[in-house]
């Protein structure tokens, strides 16, 4: 039961043309780096992409869009990407818009056996279109299904041979969701422990629900919005 | 005369009470953090996972791993926590956050909400924006009070695609404060020197005036 | 904004006859025995109870049941408890049995907004009874809703002063469930600690959902199973 | 001769995978855990909130927090994790536990379960009994192949309130190995010694025995 692998591309190994997959991150906050980098590597296409957000012009799920491996797009936002924008707009790339609270509760369960949610997202706008409406004591709901993806794909920051992860800070956000959600789920960590070493009360995502784990280098983390204050 | 919007935040933080868990969007809602009142002890939510943000961080000491919802690098404050995405929706949606604070660009008389689509422009995405305004219990919207054309953002319907319903409680504007009625905008407070005419004519939805509508006092 | 409270009785002060109270614990395990000892010499009456167990005779829910404070106990077992079954079998004691997942999870559901789930547990069973039932991929689901209960009581090992909570081993079970599913949630910990000492990437709980928080005192702990092996 | 309860155990071990997530029920399935073959690791789930699952404690390294769903006192393992029970049961219902064991008091030959109540008997509850075979894709049922009044409890239909339907995949009893099929309890391996008439004259069910019928290698 081995579940670690050596490198990146190791680690997406039957990633295919036409595969769903899950992307960790917020932002480009707790992105894979690694294992995006491989997939550009790889060069597959045709591929439906859950994230958040869809990185931008030259970084992130921004690099995978630069090669027109994305035909769907599933996130909350996709500001700050011309090549997206550009991509949209001209037919080549299909986008799915879905508030972010459903998005994340649709992975959760996933993870968790629960086919489909109720949420009160969207009630009354374009995201109901075609969406069963459920009232709850007084209140309407929509009926949102599981996701069911092939791959996930994580970063976390510790993680061990078992496949237990731990995130740091907020660059946890979807990315202990979507390892529960994917038939496969690699994950990409900056340390890799031998199993022992984490605390089992701190792990976030158990190991059950990891595949593949390896080592990830030279992460670059870019800053977003570089914000600072100048008073002490 | 009409507040700036360092006013409309300032306005905004008074509603604030002590222990409230509070979100605030992009904008002018986040500069509400800045005139929290004194001895009112606020704990701010950022839905990407955190409870507890704290201010920018000092030159230097940026955690890329470290953001708020719109990105910006930001710190921690003692008893801060830190949790998933699915959490950070989740207690939105149980009514945990006490107070959410959100831009708009049209508000409707009955507290319908469209911030997310113009037709026509490129569509970035709702973000968290459904999620909090379907759950949030106490929504204040900050916003300019007409858009760049002139014309009123508070309207009879929202023109604009929505993206919640019947769910706006409060609207600061730079000419005035409302809460949102079964009837419409009853106007509660005006800017300091604002006329009622003035927000009258500037006021698409139905305008409710009970009374003397006494100024702001900031 | 103080949620610190002295003791036991001081946080438990509002539960009235007839509240709904949901109680951490799995068997002995993790059992908020202060509360409960505060809730007994306070005497309420016609208490519902949800509680994965109903303690054993002497400990735990069953100190309530010998006080004949609990109207219904909403459980998924209750063995182990020779009180329990006499005022069962005499028609004093209402129970509800629910599957220990369906139990977890409609804790989890209210405190994630969420009205409603889908479980397959019990499906074509007596727990389906009266029940909707709907197919999702060629599966059947019955549909249990959120929990609704004034009070949730919990036990956690430690805690801070804005209610932020960390669990130790199994003895976080239902405790994190419930304390995000409780309209007053009371927590009781075994250190408390200024705000800024828990490291706020291995909070359990977030204090949002806490309401009231209090050092216990006097844990007896006591095991149900006491099983050892003898070779090195 | 038929198995004892040791032996069933052992014969169930016999299809534990390396890497496999394992539950074991109370009884005779929690035995198993002391007969996983050599060069295999399993990794035991306890429903009540651990992965890695080790052996009970040394006398006095009792922990009354760490517990097993039986409530028996037990140790971790170096790559154990704690979570809540949502979790614990979500992991169940999503199908990552590769292999449950339980007991019954009676399985049917399309795999329905019993095994939580006895009408006319104080019920005690189902526990997590309910979700692990709503859930569980690979279910083994270890159980005497009769009740203490010589009634087999592999029956055509089950006659006790049910625990879930069509769930069981193979069930290991003292006198043989069988697996469900659309069609009945097929059997494939019988006890050492143990003759087909034997099985057949215990088992109330529709039997299939096809071909020869190896005896168990324990």
């Amino acid at each position: 039961m081995n579940k670690v692998f050596s490198n990146a591309h190791a680690a997406v190994s039957g990633i295919k043309n036409g595969s769903t997959i899950l992307l960790g991150g917020f932002g480009l906050c707790g992105i894979p780096e690694n294992c995006i980098a491989a997939l550009v590597e790889l060069g597959v296409n045709n591929l439906t992409c859950i994230s958040n957000n869809a990185g931008v012009d030259d970084f992130g799920i921004g690099l995978m869009l630069q090669k027109k491996m994305v035909k769907k797009m599933i996130a909350s936002y996709v500001g700050e990407n011309a090549e997206f924008e550009r991509q949209l707009l001209n037919g080549e790339l299909e986008v799915e818009l879905i508030p972010q609270g459903t998005l994340a509760t649709r992975c959760m369960a996933a993870g968790y056996g629960l086919p489909a949610i109720f949420t009160p997202a969207g009630v009354g706008t374009e995201v109901a279109n075609g969406k069963e409406i459920r009232n709850f004591n007084g209140k309407d709901y929509l009926l949102e299904y599981a996701f069911d993806a092939d791959f996930a794909i994580v970063k976390a920051w510790r993680g061990d041979t078992m496949g237990n992860l731990i995130f740091k800070d907020t660059a946890r956000n979807f990315n202990p969701l979507m390892a529960m959600a994917g038939k496969t789920t690699i994950a990409e960590v900056e340390e890799l422990v031998p199993a022992g070493e984490l605390d089992p009360n701190q792990i976030h995502t158990p190991g059950i629900y990891v595949h593949r784990i390896f080592k990830g280098v030279q992460y670059e983390k870019r800053i977003e919005q570089r914000t600072v204050r100048k008073e002490a | 005369m009409a507040l700036d919007k360092f006013q409309i935040a300032k306005r905004i933080a008074q509603d604030l009470k002590d222990g409230f868990y509070v979100n605030l969007g992009i904008g002018i809602p986040t500069l509400v953090a800045n005139y929290i009142p004194a001895g009112v002890n606020v704990i701010l939510q950022s839905e990407n996972g955190l409870l507890g943000m704290g201010p920018f961080p000092m030159e230097g000491d940026e955690n890329p791993d470290l953001i708020n919802a719109g990105k910006q690098t930001i710190t921690t404050l003692p008893g801060s926590s830190f949790f998933d995405s699915a959490m950070s929706f989740g207690m939105i949606r149980a009514g945990k956050v006490d107070l959410t604070v959100l831009g708009a660009m049209e508000v409707s008389e009955r507290g319908d909400i469209a911030n997310w689509k113009i037709p026509g422009k490129m569509v970035k995405g709702m973000g968290g924006a459904m999620d909090l305004v379907a759950s949030a219990k106490n929504i204040i919207v900050a916003m300019m009070h007409t858009n760049p054309k002139g014309e009123s953002k508070l309207l009879p319907d929202c023109t604009l695609p929505l993206t919640g319903v019947a769910c706006v409680k409060k609207i600061v504007t730079e000419l005035a404060y409302f809460e949102i009625s079964d009837n419409g905008f009853v106007l509660l407070e005006r800017a300091p020197g604002v006329s009622i005419d003035e927000i009258k004519a500037k006021t698409a939805g139905r305008l409710i005036v009970k009374g003397e509508i006494p100024e702001m006092v900031l």
